[in-house]
């Protein structure tokens, strides 16, 4: 199949897109155990941040293999809020419990 | 053979009733908020399953809209429900204060 | 022609998926919270940089290329900065959480 | 087949995730969980062909609730672990009941959406048949902001509703109060960088709503992110409270006065006319999308309610 003259079947590139997805899918499920587990809140929210990474890889990959090139501006937003969640996370931090400020250094 | 919107159908009902689960046996105020956008999301998925018209056709716009409205009036709502659960713990604080008791203690929780 | 640039775009997004998989492992096997911090910034943001790069020989487009290299770029920052907080956190609050 | 599989996983993954986030011990943990499944949501709706409400929910679950929710954690105050053991333990006794007539709820809903006869939608047709007098290409803005533009318009009342709410519970008007100290040096620049960027997507999806996926909400709400992510940074919006207040409204009036002017020139309320709808459309939607930007900012901000005097013994702000 290697130096096919054409392109390769689009039903092939597609199932194998989908494949793809599902494989990264699969790696956000068994990653979940991870947030499950923590066991501090940091190794959650890092878990999190990069599931976002793995999100967007997916979205990229359904925009290619289903044809909907809409999915890749979801997943630019994706990239570009994904900061949102753990700069909450780093400014928020134990704030606010009794007033007290934390990040003052 | 089940379609492609019946899956999606079926984890909205399950969504619906998951968080309606919560709503209803979780003491805790903000983990009833977090079970009502659960509910949410769950009745949002159903509007899109329904509206789902075939894996190369656009999803009937009429839903879509409705969700789009839908959750951006959840988030707005889910922030004034933060506001009521807030003032709630901050007046509970005060009146834990005002008794003399430590303000540690949790504000609502106790079933007893 | 594109049959060798279809071949070449799958075997780009399989090396990405393989890291992808390598940063599944070190989340679950890595034994403390700044190691697998160190190594999964790395494999997260390689894999989805050779994914991008195998989507974007794939795609034939120069519009569609340049918005993915757009998105790796910015999940690069996030990744890279969002972990550097994230980590700092710990290196000033050994505790991970009020004293 | 391989989609099919695909999505059978998706599915039984967003369920157990939402089980989790509400069985899950820790309040932390129910957060992320919680946002891992909105970027999974996000990834439904994109198998249902939805788009549009992926972008906003890449905005929304992953973002702007998920915040929400970690920083109404931080505020209030923690129960000690054995009164929650002692609360977890009380529901468990409890919970039988009402895990059947769950159980039961959810099997009967179930039966009816298996049961559902796929059927042509007739609205879908009208949308279609209509869309060339509507100033725009995209269907599903058609829908929100032609064909039914008063659900738009009243959901920006909705959005009103919800920051006189907040600033009601707050008991001021003004958003002035707590600030965070200053970001550390990664944090400013890494807000620098990205303020510009996150302002240029939301432009550029508004100009996308007219042919694709993408309008006013979508926009809105991530201008909403960026002006939380400000905020985080130490962004202070105290000298420019009127603004605020402009921001907020102008959505809102905006539809009205496109109202007014049409019963005026005697049309029907918000009515446009072919030859100028695409006009009156971007001009509602820069309109709304700025709206929807201020308020979800502003609620996030005016959530940080400031210390209340009478509440004796409470340490003051401490300003950076």
């Amino acid at each position: 199949m290697v130096g096919a003259p054409q392109h390769l079947p689009p039903l092939l590139m597609e199932t194998f897109h989908l494949w793809l997805a599902l494989f990264l899918l699969l790696n956000v499920v068994v990653g979940m155990t991870r947030i499950i587990r923590g066991p501090a809140a940091m190794d959650r929210m890092m878990a999190a941040q990069l599931f976002g990474t793995t999100g967007v890889a997916i979205l990229l990959v359904l925009a290619e293999g289903v044809g909907a090139p809409a999915l890749r501006n979801v997943a630019m937003v994706f990239a570009l809020l994904a900061v949102l969640a753990s700069v909450a996370f780093v400014r928020l931090h134990g704030l606010a419990r009794g007033g007290e400020r934390r990040d003052e250094r | 053979m089940i379609e492609q919107n019946q899956i999606y159908g079926i984890a909205a009902v399950l969504l619906f009733c998951v968080g309606l689960h919560g709503v209803a046996t979780r003491p805790e105020m903000v983990r009833k908020v977090i079970a009502l956008n659960i509910m949410g999301a769950g009745v949002f998925l159903f509007l899109i399953s329904v509206a789902w018209q075939g894996a190369r056709a656009p999803a009937d716009p009429v839903p879509q809209a409705m969700v789009l409205t839908g959750i951006v009036v959840a988030v707005s709502a889910s922030a004034f429900a933060l506001g009521l659960v807030r003032r709630l713990a901050g007046l509970a604080e005060e009146s834990a204060a005002e008794h003399g008791e430590s303000p540690a203690a949790p504000p609502k929780e106790d079933p007893k | 022609m594109s049959g060798i640039l279809n071949v070449l775009g799958i075997g780009l997004c399989l090396i990405g998926a393989g890291f992808f998989l390598a940063g599944t492992v070190g989340l679950l096997r890595f034994p403390d919270s700044l190691c697998r911090l160190h190594a999964l910034t790395k494999a997260d943001n390689l894999g989805l940089g050779f994914m991008v790069l195998g989507l974007a020989v794939e795609s034939d487009s120069l519009a569609v290329a340049g918005k993915l290299a757009l998105i790796w770029l910015l999940a690069l920052l996030a990744g890279a900065s969002a972990c550097y907080l994230i980590a700092r956190t710990t290196v000033h609050d050994p505790g991970g959480g009020p004293e | 087949m391989i989609a099919l599989i695909f999505d059978g996983v998706l599915a039984v993954t967003l369920v157990a995730l939402a089980w989790r986030v509400l069985a899950a011990p820790d309040a932390f943990e129910a957060v992320v969980v919680f946002i891992t499944l909105g970027l999974l949501m996000a990834l439904a709706w994109g198998r249902l062909a939805a788009p549009d409400i992926a972008l906003a929910e890449a905005a929304v679950g992953a973002g702007l609730t998920g915040v929400l929710l970690l920083d109404t954690l931080g505020a209030l105050p923690h129960g000690s672990p054995p009164a929650q053991a002692a609360a977890h333990a009380e529901i468990r006794g409890r919970g039988w009941p009402a895990r059947v007539a769950t159980g039961l709820l959810a099997t009967t809903l179930g039966a009816a959406v298996l049961s559902l006869e796929p059927r042509p939608s007739l609205l879908a047709g009208q949308v279609s048949a209509h869309l060339g007098q509507s100033g725009v290409s995209h269907p599903v803005t058609a829908v929100l902001l032609n064909f039914r533009g008063y659900d738009t318009w009243l959901e920006l009342g909705v959005l009103l509703i919800a920051i006189i709410g907040v600033l009601a519970l707050r008991g001021s008007t003004r958003l002035s109060g707590e600030t965070l100290a200053r970001p550390p040096a990664v944090l400013a620049w890494l807000i620098r960088v990205l303020t510009p960027l996150i302002l240029m997507v939301a432009g550029y999806l508004l100009w996308l709503g007219k042919h694709a996926a993408g309008g006013a909400f979508q926009a809105g709400v991530v201008l909403g992110a960026a002006g939380v992510l400000l905020w985080l940074a130490g962004w202070h919006p105290v000298a420019r409270e009127w603004l605020w207040k402009v921001l907020w409204v102008i959505g809102f009036l905006g539809f009205i006065a496109a109202g007014l002017g049409q019963l005026l020139a005697g049309a029907n309320w918000l009515e446009y006319p072919p030859e100028t709808a695409a006009t009156f459309i971007l001009c509602l939607e820069l309109g709304a999308a700025i709206s929807i930007g201020a308020t979800l900012a502003g609620l996030f901000i005016a959530l940080h309610f400031p210390p209340r005097e009478n509440l004796s013994g409470g340490p003051n702000e401490r300003r950076p």
